[in-house]
């Protein structure tokens, strides 16, 4: 066990994947010497060379057809998008071929791409630098789609993105890039990449969230715990597919549903899981799920963000309307 | 066996004599670069001369072969698809020289990214009667194993293929081999971001790759001086990639073309750009109605300088032409077109479940209970209870 | 009132378009000289020339980039993607662009973009020829997404579109483009944009569909008569913003839904209808909402296209379903 | 007042004699064009020459002043940011002349498109200091109404705006007008498919529209060697748009560059490339560490080619410079720097329900319903009942 930075347990996980296996390739903007604008492959271009942690010139769709061939060439290319906002000019590559090879091709030719994707708002930054596209990736057959909360997830999963022989996209909560947490590089027995993790248990309300919000989440448990409300804190880990049976699980144990992403709320993936958990739990739901997600705006100017992007207050309130209960919001401010 | 005869990577068509090769293409005149007149005159172009020294009579009678070949199941392709066989077929007719030339002068261990149309590419690959129609039929994605013949599935997304092309070839170099990739595409696929990023790439790492385009002077309907101002070769070398300019429908030019290009990629020189400038002799697809914006007498002038009687006028010129073995050949061609009937004729519709298969190497719960349901739901049909 | 195809409509309706307004243009893929490969801009650039009509060099992205250009100078463009497939390389300037230069302005500059999309399968077409896009655009912030299931709102819809000053995704169902209709020229007082229509009344299951599966939907109302069954069929006719209002009408009468889409299951539309409507209906739902829709893989190959495609059959049944009744498929085969 | 001194379309400069400018670029020297070397010597290049011979000293004197400003504005809002005032800034250091000279070569009517760098061209097009800094302090994602002054709101997605320039500059022709339009964008964005694909729009339109590249070297860490093989200038001629290579950090030269593609433009001869070769003396943004990447001779040698410095010892040879005069535009810099610090300060945030406005032109029911449920919310903490 070692106490690492989210960005330094990513770091980590890839130098054990490039050591690990000749095949797997980094390719990026920016991610040789000067180590990634986050510096999540700081020193990897210096200890593998430029063959193995390549920078490539200013062009995203360009990369991610470059990891097909490479793919079609039986490397295991991981491509940095920079920022959540750079991903759309290589969604036509991702959506078109790296999640239609294999299955284009009957099977015979796989595409064991990862796709890192720094997303999520909160840090300030300037347009097209806090976006939450996962729903674009999640609607997507073909691709599987995972997002850590902590750093021993990043850590294993950047490592089992990899080892896996579908595409992957692993979206990365940036504004939990620099807390700390320890992780064990031991992987021993580690949860599948498909699986969620109950990690606040609870009996009241389900709570599901992934990314950036799972913290902000287990805090609006604890604030509840006061209350004497019990919420189970659902990290879901994988966002396509989702584990459905670990919230099923947990919605059968509470009858109620609060789903959060900062994503837009149309036709996110709140919606899915509303949709996906009233299909499996009509029977046992005491409450219409809710959604406590960014508006149907673009993402706005960064004075505003924190009216866009759901915080404690804002899923306490989600949590207090599926209970019936009186918002006791005033009262969570004033304390 | 028929197969044989169609195989690729044969040897008489893949050796490049590379001590011959310059080490970068010769300089570009303005007209295509023509080693065979419309007339079937050789005319001497030195530097391409070299490295198809070895193209005997009998080895041209073998494109010319491939060439009457490919036309022939090209015709009979559409000709399925006009009985309702085929859902759709892009036809290559007047481009044989270009996808025979360039495709017989790879190696079995060079890989193939091609766009919907380079059906004769397929044949020099190896692909069987069978496979060139799965597609068109509607039986399957691919046509083939991509790895089977070092080809990829035809790419439908114009312009794609080019970064894969490209991807695939820097694997090559990475891997410490002399392999090359080769990447098909047209006249209008050079508008697109895609294209452009792969020349990017390729001249950033040196890849050894080949941007063959076929400039067949329409995109659908649109006339290549809608795309492009200046030949499409003249992009390329701003992009620090040298290009070719050839007469597509001159097939001893392409082969020397593509193996000046092919020589310097194994060489570690990096990428060439090969424009081959040829004429789409009928529709764009069988879909397409080329009387809406094609001009008659453009179309004739085109006709004029089709790359198989060209090669038949060579052939007899020098005294190489037999009449039994056009005779072999037409036979040939006719049974590999019977071989693609028939196999079209075979192909069974796939099994609706096979509908969930392969979209992950590993299947997911989501998916696998979609599969279930549609099964149990299958089964009501049947008889069956859910 | 004239007798036309969906195809015919639309031609009609870009022609009106043209006539009425100097500032709008069309531009798009063979759009001119050939009308279009589906033949919609049929005779468009003859009568008013290729300054209006414009050919588009191959590029999605720049006809898409190109159209903001046109728009901030003042121009309402009109852009032709050829098959739905082939709007992914767009995508980039649509999200990032089309859909928020009012928002990042401010409200300034104004984005009457039309985007034509043929959508849709069932033609027995190659791969990329088939596609239900529509999930993705949704999920836009600054789109407005329609489509129409009939010659009539074809033609009032391009009008609209063209004459509303936000982008607007015109998804046009290529496989009910030769359906004949009746079609009034002069509009009248036309349904606006964003409004969903009942289509077909009725009293025990509400059954949303838009596009091609709205005649698939009123063929299955109309089989489940004779079963004694009443489904009241909603065409959304807008996809973003949907008309929730009108759908959440038909269930507090019906208290059940079953919403349709040939788009892949997850994360589609049908996630949204159905997460909206239980928050909004969830004390009168007598049944979980059901979805009828693509599976979850890549369009498949055209001879099992049929099996992807929600048809009349898989309607019944799921409207069966949240009736909690037996299945009476095989009776329906049978008759 | 100081808004007078800054405006943009100021007669010194908005001119082009339009006699003397010939019809296409003058033919491409290997070294970029240079008028006023390092050393403040003018150095002839008659084809350029003709076209700034209205730049007497009064004018060249009017460009130093722009030039010494932004170089003042950008070094305070570097300072506000380091006081964490603004969330970032991309600093222009070293880009001046390359911004001054072809934005003052601009007129009113034109249009200009740009990415994040180009607050210069932003001051020039007639910014007022305030609206420099809001983007980067985060209060409104637009620092200003377009319209007003005739220039896009900064784009971030690298090298997006290059087609809306295009578009703009279709419309333009469309509309009968001769207005130009101009995309300003880097060498990193020449990689771009976007920046390829309005390259063949403007081609295959004859767009009236100008591509400035300003070669700064760098992509935040990449050298332009990654992106391009030869000078991204060489490029343009292969698609039929023809190009300039001007030194970026000569005031004149861009100047010269840019209204010879301007006339070009309006008399209908379309598109027109240049590539402005200069140097990003700062790092890529405020968050950046260019110690990490950057050669320190290497960035020594290019202080040395500073465009500020030069002028200054042209004006200087000339007998034209006045230390005086040199005061004055110290003083109007420090009180731009002071206005745009005061204006920083005075920022308001926004107000929250702001978010829900200019979605669409007219709102819609779901984003509605938005914005009073979250109305509601808010008026929970204020003590309003929901
Ligand atoms: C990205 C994309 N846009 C549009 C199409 C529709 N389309 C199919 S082929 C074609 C023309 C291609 O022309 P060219 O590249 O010259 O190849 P050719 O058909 O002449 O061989 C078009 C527009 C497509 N397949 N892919
Ligand atoms: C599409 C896209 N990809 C990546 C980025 C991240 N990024 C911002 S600036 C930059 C480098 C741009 O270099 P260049 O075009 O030379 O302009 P310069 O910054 O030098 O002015 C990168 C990679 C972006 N903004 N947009
Ligand atoms: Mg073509
Ligand atoms: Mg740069």
């Amino acid at each position: 066990m070692t106490t690492m930075t989210m960005v330094g347990a990513l770091n980590s996980g890839l130098r054990r994947a490039l050591d690990d296996d000749d095949t797997v390739v980094l390719l990026g903007e920016d991610i040789g010497r000067l180590g990634g604008v986050f510096r999540v492959t700081d020193g990897l271009q210096r200890d593998f060379g430029p063959d193995r942690v390549m920078d490539a010139p200013l062009a995203e769709a360009g990369m991610m057809g470059l990891a097909v061939g490479l793919a079609y060439r039986g490397f295991r290319p991981v491509v940095e998008i920079q920022f959540d906002g750079f991903v759309y000019p290589a969604l036509d590559q991702l959506v078109t071929q790296v999640a239609r090879v294999h299955y284009r091709t009957g099977g015979a030719v796989r595409m064991p791409v990862t796709v890192r994707v720094p997303f999520g708002g909160g840090i300030g930054a300037v347009e097209h630098h806090s976006e939450s596209p996962e729903a674009y990736f999640a609607h997507t057959p073909g691709l599987r789609v995972v997002t850590c909360a902590n750093p021993q997830d990043a850590h294993t999963m950047i490592r089992q993105a990899i080892a896996c022989d579908d595409p992957v996209v692993l979206l990365e909560p940036k504004r939990r890039y620099w807390v700390k947490g320890e992780v064990d590089e031991d992987l021993g027995d580690p949860l599948p990449l498909g699986r969620a993790r109950v990690v606040v248990p609870g009996s009241d309300v389900t709570l599901a969230a992934y990314g950036p919000l799972v913290v902000t989440a287990r805090d609006a448990a604890l604030a509840a715990q006061d209350e004497g409300l019990s919420i189970e804190v659902v990290d879901l880990r994988s966002l396509s597919p989702v584990d459905l049976d670990t919230l099923e699980a947990s919605v059968r144990k509470t009858g109620r549903l609060v789903v959060t992403h900062e994503a837009q709320r149309s036709g996110g993936l709140g919606a899915e899981i509303a949709a996906s958990i009233v299909e499996r739990c009509f029977d046992v739901l005491k409450a219409a799920p809710l959604r406590v997600t960014g508006f149907d705006v673009p993402y706005p100017a960064a004075k505003v963000e924190d009216h866009f992007l759901p915080d404690l207050d804002r899923l306490l309130d989600a949590v207090d309307q599926v209970m019936g209960r009186a918002s006791s919001l005033t009262g969570w401010r004033a304390s | 066996m028929l197969r044989s005869d169609v195989s690729p990577g044969r040897a008489r068509s893949s050796k490049t004599p590379s001590s011959k090769t310059p080490s970068s293409p010769p300089p570009r005149a303005d007209d295509p670069v023509q080693l065979v007149t419309p007339d079937g005159v050789r005319r001497e172009e030195p530097a391409y001369d070299a490295v198809v020294a070895d193209v005997d009579d009998e080895r041209l009678t073998a494109l010319y072969e491939d060439m009457v070949v490919v036309r022939r199941f090209d015709t009979e392709a559409v000709a399925l698809q006009r009985q309702g066989q085929l859902g759709l077929w892009p036809p290559l007719l007047g481009q044989e020289a270009a996808q025979v030339g360039s495709a017989r002068a790879l190696r079995a261990d060079d890989f193939v990214f091609t766009s919907y149309r380079e059906n004769a590419v397929a044949y020099c690959r190896g692909a069987r009667p069978v496979d060139l129609v799965r597609v068109w039929r509607g039986t399957a994605l691919t046509g083939w194993d991509p790895r089977s013949i070092g080809m990829a599935t035809p790419q439908v997304m114009v312009g794609a293929q080019s970064l894969h092309a490209t991807g695939y070839a820097v694997g090559c170099a990475k891997a410490g081999t002399d392999s090359v990739a080769i990447a098909y595409f047209g006249d209008g696929a050079t508008s697109k971001g895609d294209v452009h990023e792969a020349m990017v790439f390729a001249a950033s790492l040196a890849a050894p790759v080949i941007f063959f385009c076929q400039n067949n002077q329409w995109a659908i309907s649109e006339p290549v001086g809608l795309q492009a101002q200046r030949p499409v070769a003249d992009r390329a070398p701003g992009m620090g990639i040298p290009s070719m300019r050839v007469d597509g429908n001159d097939v001893l030019a392409v082969m020397a073309a593509t193996r000046i290009a092919l020589d310097r990629a194994r060489r570690g020189d990096g990428p060439t750009f090969i424009e081959a400038v040829t004429y789409r002799m009928g529709p764009h697809t069988t879909s397409d109605d080329p009387t809406r914006y094609v001009d008659p007498p453009d179309a004739a002038r085109w006709a004029a300088k089709d790359p198989i009687a060209r090669v038949e006028r060579l052939l007899r010129a020098r005294g190489a032409w037999s009449d039994e073995r056009a005779r072999e050949i037409t036979a040939t061609a006719d049974a590999f077109a019977a071989e693609m009937r028939e196999g079209c004729y075979g192909l069974p519709d796939p099994d609706p479940m096979s509908l969930f298969d392969h979209v992950f190497v590993e299947s997911s719960p989501t998916l696998e209970r979609q599969r279930s349901e549609h099964a149990a739901y299958l089964a009501m049909f049947t008889g069956g209870e859910r």
